[in-house]
């Protein structure tokens, strides 16, 4: 009780189990995580939205983004193993963190700052509101633990339309089992229909021996294909040969944005310096 | 038959069977033109303050042990203690969302559903896959099944606790599953509610049923 | 705790116990001192005129449907039964793969397919025969009714979930993944009811159902 009299009244809730305050509990708010006892990053900021004691509306997301940031850090530096979830959601948070403290700028196309905050508590109030639910659902009166239905129960005549006792899941499983055992039964690996690497690599070195402008790679693929496999086949081989003729030095590539068509020149032999710009 | 005879008929039905009864397969067995309903209201009120009650759930009719000897009759049910906390989250989402799509729950839990969730809660019959959701993907859509219902003594889902404050503060409104959509302001497109399906692309297929 | 409650309590435990109790089993869940027999021949009383019966059976009491009532209720061999595990295979197969014949239910499952197992499944309305296939030896095809439909409460036999989807839900969780990978190469198997049917086997078979 040395924290004061405003606090008095928090100290008699449970403490999250699931966060323990280290220390004597400085201004920084230390925690310890156990991450296994968590559900995600949503559950990590619900939880640590508690700590604010305040309706979920109100909260402030500067400061949650910072606690999240911080536990992100402090399990990194336990050694703990963070799923890549948890990693996502800091990396959001961190770019939200600098569109809150930065000045905004007039960006139409852009969600503003706040919105992308409102957004948040939003997902935050939702569980929250779920996980109410789900408690007081729980809570309910339950067939065959608070209440009972017949113990020695009679078939009447008016189920007679259900002969047999199967149920959805029943049906499932049976498929799930037979397709199990006809994995392990037989496998049958069909022989793909694939251009090789090499393949490609000799199509392009021939090919780029004649065109002698920036191409677009697109261009060196064979247009009699219609196999849409082999096409998909084609285009990643090509690809391939493309960045392979360009580490040994027989080709030069450039794409000038991203998802933007790749061009590709064949290098001469004798190469000067002021062609490597590409 | 009188009225009096009736009612045994429908009480002894009822009282043998451990599952609701509808209505209208309880009305098979009386005469024709007899006031089921009526009937069953009778019954309801003789037995509201016996040791066991008739109860309406899931739109049909069951006897079951009154609710106030819960206390003395409790019991830890194997089912419920196996439930997960993510399983019953889980399961919540399916009830006051439904129908919802796999990725809809990852979304609002905000972490993947582990394999094995879904298939507890289908294997308790609580849940039970709807149809398919005529969006890109065709998604599977989940829904709660009468088992719930009586197993909680509802109903109706619309009778699900809270679910008109849910809804009035719009945490019912389509979810939308785009990966990070915190950052994505696009009108989500696969929230269409489900139609009936009644394509031609399947219509050789229901008539091939029939 | 007056009478009446006392009456109540045993009331609740004689319908919800699935055995006949005694009166000295029921006399530890009221308080001591209680006159269990005079509470149960109130009891008895009670229900005599009743749809349902509290009767005394060897030296111990449950509730029984009244004699003259018994006609309502099925026949002992008629209570539900459980099919067996060839048989639920066969209906899956027959579900997901329909129209399907039985030598090709037979290359599904690797083994042979009794008579029986088919037999059962028609019996139970779930399983019909559709029509005969235009290849040598005309085989008759199979696919599923719509009990089917309503028993498992699917609107579509599109709304079975796909292999992807019962790998997602856990039911494939046993498999490998490179195995997995196999499986889910084997899927436009699985679709094929869904797609259009364009092949001439096929499509024979449709105009036939339609």
């Amino acid at each position: 009780m040395k924290k004061g009299l405003e606090n008095k009244i928090e100290e008699f809730e449970m403490p999250d189990p699931r966060i323990t305050k280290m220390d004597d509990l400085d201004k920084e708010e230390r925690l310890i995580v156990d991450i296994d006892g968590f559900e995600g990053p949503l559950d990590v900021l619900l939880t640590l939205s508690r700590t604010q004691k305040v309706d979920l509306k109100q909260i402030s997301i500067l400061d949650l983004v910072k606690q999240y940031l911080r536990f992100v850090t402090q399990a990194t530096a336990l050694r703990l193993e963070l799923a890549a979830d948890y990693l996502v959601m800091a990396a959001w948070l961190a770019y939200l963190k600098s569109r809150l403290l930065l000045p905004e700028e007039e960006n139409e196309d852009e969600i503003s700052a706040e919105e992308l905050a409102a957004r948040l508590t939003y997902q935050l109030e939702r569980l929250n509101a779920i996980r109410e639910r789900a408690a007081i659902l729980m809570s309910r009166n339950q067939i065959g633990r608070d209440m009972f239905v017949r113990g020695t129960p009679e078939a009447v005549v008016v189920t007679r339309h259900h002969t047999y006792d199967l149920s959805m899941y029943d049906l499932l499983k049976a498929y799930a089992e037979h397709k199990t055992r006809e994995a392990v039964a037989d496998i049958h690996i069909f022989k793909r229909n694939v251009f090789t690497l090499d393949q490609a690599i000799s199509r392009l070195s021939d090919m780029l021996g004649l065109a002698l402008d920036w191409t677009n790679l697109e261009q060196f693929m064979p247009t009699d294909i219609e196999d849409q496999q082999l096409i998909k086949s084609i285009k990643a081989s090509m690809f391939s040969a493309s960045l392979e003729m360009a580490k040994v030095g027989k080709a030069d590539l450039v794409q000038k944005q991203i998802f933007g068509p790749l061009f590709v020149r064949g290098r001469k032999q004798n190469y000067t310096k002021e062609d490597d710009n590409g | 038959m009188d009225n009096y005879e009736q009612m045994r008929i429908c009480e002894a039905l009822l009282f043998a069977s451990d599952r609701p009864l509808s209505s209208i397969a309880l009305a098979e067995q009386v005469p024709e033109g007899s006031d089921i309903e009526a009937i069953l209201q009778e019954l309801q009120i003789k037995y509201q303050n016996c040791g066991v009650n008739l109860v309406e759930v899931a739109g049909k009719w069951m006897f079951q042990t009154a609710a106030d000897l819960a206390f003395l009759l409790r019991k830890e049910e194997e089912k419920e203690r196996k439930l997960s906390r993510a399983a019953i989250e889980t399961l919540a989402i399916i009830a006051y969302h439904q129908p919802v799509t796999r990725a809809e729950i990852e979304e609002i839990r905000g972490v993947s559903v582990s394999k094995g969730t879904l298939d507890v809660l289908m294997e308790a019959v609580w849940v039970r896959s709807l149809s398919r959701r005529r969006t890109p993907g065709r998604p599977m859509t989940y829904g709660t099944t009468e088992d719930f219902l009586v197993h909680f003594g509802l109903n109706n889902v619309k009778d699900l606790p809270g679910l008109s404050e849910l809804k009035a503060a719009g945490f019912l409104d389509n979810v939308n599953t785009s990966r990070l959509n915190l950052l994505d302001d696009d009108e989500p497109d696969e929230e269409q509610p489900d139609l009936p399906i009644n394509d031609e692309e399947i219509s050789s297929e229901d008539q091939a049923i029939v």
